[in-house]
C-alpha cells in the first residue's frame, strides 16, 4: 500500500484539519466528536445533516455549505459515523425546524442514525438512500444499497430546506428523488483501506467486478473485461430494469450522474458518459442534467458507477438552485 | 463478578482479538468491506483506556459505560450492536437483586436480545447472533440445570464453534454481505468469528480461574 | 492495463465527444481537426487559447469558458497538438483584439504553436508557462517545463482579457504569474498511456518519484517512499528554494494549489495541503487561496504536485474573479 | 526521384518502424513520456493513407505535402521537426533543375538544417540530430566524391549506428529528457533510434534496388 499518510491513526484528523483550511471561508470542523458544519450557520430552517464513513470523499462534508448540507459527520474510513457525532452536530445546527438525517442504507449506517435519532431533543426526520440497483431487493435482503445518488438527495433537499419548506416536506422529497434515481457501479481494481493496509478484493487483468459497492463490496457478478461500450450497456440495462421494476414511466428528463470511484481518469469517465447518454437517449430518456467526475469514490478504487434520476420539475429546480459548498457550487 | 472481574476479562477479549487479526480481518474483506477487525480493535482499546474509570464502578454501571463507550467508538454495524449488548446487559443485572450464574447467563440473554432487537435480525442470517444465540441458550440452559463453571465454559467453547461454523454455508440476509446473494455461500462471518474469539477468551479465564 | 475504452485509436474522439455533451450548456468540439471553444463565443477581447497533449483532463478543455479560455487544443494523450489545430480555433474564435496562446513549456507545445503562430493571420502572442522546479533551469536544459500553475496563469489571464485589456498586457500578466509560481510533483505509481498499454515506468512499493513530470518523465530523484510529513516537507522546501532563486520576497500571501494527478484520493490531498500549508505559514508565507483537487493529471498517475503562486493585488483580483467552466466556477 | 520512389520509400520505413517498436517504445519510456513510437507509427499511417494522392505529384511537392501531412498528424515534438525536415528537402529540391545524387544529398542537408532551426539544436544534446548531422555530411561528401550508391548506403548505415550509439552517453539538453541530468546517461534517445531505423530501411531498399 503506497499512501500519502504519516500514521493511519490520524490519517481522518489531518486530511479534515487541511480541508476545513483549505475551505475556511466555507466550514468548520470540529473533533470529540468529529463533525463539519457550514461556516455560516442557517437560521430558521429545516437542519439537512448527513454522515457516513470517510473514504467517498468529497461525500459527505465536501457538501456542506449553503444550499446543501448542513452538517456532516465523517465516522473511520468505511466505518459509519457513532452517535455521538451526530448529535453534537445536530446540536450546532438545529435551527428550531427540526433535523433531517439522510443516511445511506447500510446497516451500521442506519443502526447508528438511529439511536441517535433515538436520543435527540429535536423534532427529526430520517431519508435512507437506497439507489444502488447491483443489489437485488428482495425479502432476503436487509436492502439496496445507498451510492452516488445520495448526492442527487442531499442537493435538492438541501435547495428545499433552504425555502423554509418543512420537516415532513423534505422527508417526502428526499424519498421521491430516491424511488426515482437508479445507480449501478463498476470495479476494474480493489480499495485498499489505509488500515487494513492491502487491497479489499483480488481481481485479474482481465476481470471486473460488476455491481460493486463503494466501499468495494463484491457485486453482482465477477465478468470477464471489456470494451468500455459493453460495459456501460449492461449497467444501462440494470438502471433501465430497476426503473421499470420500480414502476417509473419509460421515457422523461434525466439527471446522468457519471462518477468516477476514485482512481479514473476524468477522460474515461467522460467517455462513460458518451455511450451511456446515447444509451438512455436511445431508450427514450432525454439527458437534461449531467454531472462527470469523482463525487462519491471508494478510496483509491479504479472503477466507476452510473447513476440516472428521473427528473421531474420539481427536482430539476431544487437541482438547478444555487450551491456553494467546498465540492459543488454554482451560481454562487 | 464486579468491575475488576470485567476489566479482567476486556484485557483478555483484548489479547485475543489482537491474536486473531490476520482471520477476522479476512473475512471482512472477504463478503464485506475490510473493515470489522479494525473496528473491534478500536473498540477493544477504548475499553482499556477506560480501565480506571471502570474500576470503582458497580458491575452494572461499568457494562453500561462500556456500552456506552464503544457506542461512540466503533461506528459501523457492530458498534450499535455490541453497544446495545452491553447496556442491555447492564439493564438486566440491574433488575437483579443477587448475582449468581443464572443471573449472570440471564443478562448475557438480554444483551443478545438487545442486538437482535436493534439489528432486526434472528439466527441463520450469517451474523454474529449464530454465535450469540446458541451461546445465550445453552449458557441460560447449563445455569438452570446448576451445572458448575468448568463445564458450562466447555460446552460454550464447542457451541460458539459450532455457532462459527453454521455461518459458513448461510446465505447473508442482514449486514453488508447480504447483497452478494450466493457468493457469501462458503464464508465464515467476520462478526460471528469475533464473538466466538471473544466468548472463547472470557471463557478460558473463566475457567483458568475456577481451576 | 485495464481502462475504460473501446479501441485506443478513438478514445480521445469519444471522450471529447461525451465531454461535449456533459458541458453543452458550456462548450462545442469541432474534430478534424479537433479544439474546443466555448458554446457562446466571446466579442471584443483578446482570444486566449490554450493546449497540450491529452491526459491531463480536466486542463486544457475544462478551463473554456467565460472568465478563462476561449478555446483549448487537446493533442493525442501527452503529445502536443497540432499547428492546424490552433489556426483552426484561432479562426473560429479571433475576436479582433488578437490571439495569446498560452503554452507549457515542452519542445513539441513549443515548436508545434510557434509554426502554428508563424502561420497565423492576427495579432499574436505567447505565455509559455514553466512552473515546475523540479528542473533546474541551466544552461544545458530547454527549460523548465509548464505544470499545474498553468490553470492559474489560465484563471488570470482569461480573467484579465474579460476586461478588455490589450494583447500586451495580457501576456504581460501571464508572464509575471508564471514568475511567481512554482511547483512540484511526486509520484507513488506511475501512469499508463493507454496506446503504449503498460506503465510507463517501473516503480517499487517502497520507492516515490521525487520531481516527477506530468507526462511520467522521471523527476530529480527516486527516493525512499516515506511518511507524508517528510515528503511535503522536501517539496515545500524545494518551492521556497525556488522563490529565492527567483528573487521572489520571502513572505507575503500565495495561492496554495494542491493537485491531484489522477490516482490519488481527496483524502489524502487535504492531508498534503494540511501539512504544505502549515509549513508555508512557518516560512513566512500566509495561504489566501487555496485549490485542492485535480485540476492538472497525468492520466491514471497515483501521486500529486504542489504549487505556490505568490499573489499580488492583481493576481488575486483576476483569480476570484467569477468563472464557469467545465471544471472551474465560481461565482457565475 | 519521383513520387513513386517516394512512396516506395514511404512504404519501407513504415513497415521498419512496425517491426521495431518494441525498441523504439521502450526508449522513450525509459527517458521521455513513451508516446515516440505511437507518434512515428500515426505519421506513417498518414502518410500511407495518401499514397495515392502522392503519386501524381512531382517529387517536391510530393515531398512538401508529405511535410504538410506529418505537422498535422504526428504533433509532439517529433512531428514539427519531422515536417521540417520533408518541407526543407522539398524546398532544396526545387531550387534546384536537375536531380542526382549530390542533388538528394543536398536536400537531405537541407532538411537536417530545417530540424535545427526548428529545434533550435545542435549535434550532442542527445536528439535525433545525432544521427541526421553526421549521415547528413557522410551523404554529402560521398556523393560530391561521386562515390557508387551502394558505398554511399553502405557507409550511411554504419554512421546511422554510429549516430545513434553516440547518444547513449551523452547528457540530453535539448527536448523532454533534458530535465533528467545524469539520470538520462546510459539509455538511447528515441528519436535517434526511429531516425536510425528509418535511414537503414531506405538504403536497404536503394541498395536492393541498385543491385
Ligand atoms: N442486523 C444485524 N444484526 C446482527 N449482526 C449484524 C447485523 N448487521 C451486521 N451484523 C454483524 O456485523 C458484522 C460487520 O461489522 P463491521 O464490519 O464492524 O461493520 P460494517 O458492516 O458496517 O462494516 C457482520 O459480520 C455481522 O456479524
Ligand atoms: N529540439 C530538438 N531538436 C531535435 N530533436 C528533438 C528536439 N526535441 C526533441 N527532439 C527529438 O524528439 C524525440 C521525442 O519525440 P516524441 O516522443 O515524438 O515527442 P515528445 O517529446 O513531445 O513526446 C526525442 O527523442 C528527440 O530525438
Ligand atoms: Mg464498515
Ligand atoms: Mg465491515
Ligand atoms: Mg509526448
Ligand atoms: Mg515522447
Amino acid at each position: 500500500m503506497k499512501k500519502f499518510l504519516n500514521d493511519v491513526e490520524h490519517m481522518l484528523t489531518e486530511s479534515l484539519t487541511g480541508f476545513a483550511t483549505a475551505h475556511s471561508d466555507l466550514v468548520e470542523v470540529q473533533f470529540d466528536p468529529t463533525f463539519v458544519t457550514r461556516k455560516q450557520k442557517a437560521q430558521n430552517k429545516v437542519a439537512i445533516i448527513s454522515g457516513g464513513g470517510s473514504g467517498h470523499e468529497p461525500l459527505h462534508a465536501g457538501y456542506v455549505g449553503a444550499g446543501m448540507l448542513d452538517a456532516a459527520c465523517p465516522g473511520q474510513v468505511f466505518t459509519s459515523p457513532t452517535p455521538d457525532q451526530m448529535l453534537a452536530a445536530a446540536e450546532a445546527v438545529h435551527a428550531g425546524q427540526g433535523v433531517l438525517f439522510i443516511v445511506k442504507n447500510y446497516a451500521g449506517d442506519v443502526m447508528n442514525f438511529e439511536m441517535a435519532a433515538e436520543m435527540l431533543p429535536f423534532e427529526h426526520a430520517t431519508v435512507y438512500t437506497s439507489d444502488d440497483c447491483a443489489v437485488i431487493n428482495s425479502t432476503y435482503t436487509t436492502g439496496r444499497r445507498g451510492v452516488a445518488g445520495t448526492v442527487i438527495v442531499e442537493k435538492c433537499v438541501g435547495s428545499l430546506a433552504e425555502t423554509g419548506a418543512d420537516l415532513a416536506a423534505c422527508k417526502t422529497l428526499g424519498e421521491k428523488i430516491n424511488q426515482r434515481t437508479s445507480s449501478i457501479g463498476v470495479a476494474l481494481t480493489s480499495c485498499t483501506v489505509p488500515a487494513a493496509g492491502r487491497p479489499t478484493f483480488e481481481i485479474t487483468d482481465t476481470e471486473l467486478e460488476m455491481g460493486v459497492g463503494i466501499h468495494g463490496e463484491p457485486g453482482r457478478r465477477r465478468e470477464t473485461m471489456r470494451e468500455a461500450d459493453a460495459i456501460v450497456a449492461d449497467m444501462v440495462a440494470a438502471i433501465v430494469h430497476d426503473f421499470k421494476a420500480k414502476q417509473l414511466p419509460a421515457q422523461g428528463e434525466i439527471l446522468l450522474l457519471v462518477n468516477g470511484l476514485g482512481a479514473t481518469p476524468l477522460m474515461e469517465l467522460y467517455l462513460i458518459y458518451n455511450t451511456a447518454a446515447r444509451l438512455l437517449q436511445e431508450k427514450g430518456f432525454s439527458v437534461a442534467r449531467s454531472l462527470v467526475g469523482n463525487y462519491v469514490t471508494a478510496i483509491d478504487m479504479a472503477g466507476a458507477s452510473i447513476t440516472a434520476c428521473l427528473l421531474d420539475n420539481d427536482i430539476r429546480r431544487h437541482w438547478d438552485s444555487p450551491v456553494h459548498t467546498p465540492a459543488l457550487r454554482w451560481d454562487m | 463478578m464486579n468491575s475488576a472481574t470485567i476489566n479482567h476479562a476486556a484485557a483478555a477479549i483484548r489479547s485475543a482479538i489482537l491474536a486473531h487479526e490476520a482471520d477476522i480481518e479476512c473475512l471482512d474483506r472477504e463478503i464485506g468491506d475490510g473493515d470489522h477487525y479494525i473496528n473491534i480493535k478500536r473498540g477493544c482499546e477504548a475499553i482499556a483506556s477506560i480501565e480506571a474509570e471502570l474500576a470503582p464502578l458497580s458491575a452494572t454501571d461499568a457494562l453500561n459505560k462500556i456500552g456506552m463507550k464503544l457506542l461512540s467508538t466503533i461506528g459501523g454495524a457492530s458498534g450499535p450492536l455490541f453497544a446495545s449488548f452491553f447496556m442491555g446487559m447492564s439493564k438486566s443485572l440491574k433488575a437483579s437483586a443477587t448475582m449468581n450464574t443464572l443471573v449472570l447467563a440471564q443478562a448475557f440473554e438480554a444483551g443478545v436480545q438487545a442486538i437482535m432487537q436493534r439489528g432486526k435480525a434472528q439466527a441463520g442470517e450469517k451474523t454474529m447472533l449464530d454465535v450469540l444465540i446458541p451461546v445465550a441458550s445453552t449458557f441460560k440452559q447449563l445455569a438452570d440445570q446448576g451445572e458448575p463453571t468448568s463445564v458450562i465454559t466447555t460446552r460454550l467453547k464447542i457451541v460458539t464453534g459450532e455457532g462459527l461454523e453454521s455461518t459458513r454455508n448461510m446465505l447473508a440476509t442482514k449486514g453488508r454481505a447480504s447483497g452478494l446473494g450466493e457468493r457469501a455461500i462458503g464464508h465464515l462471518d467476520a462478526g460471528a468469528k469475533s464473538c466466538q474469539v471473544m466468548i472463547e477468551a472470557v471463557c478460558d479465564l473463566v475457567s483458568s480461574h475456577s481451576q
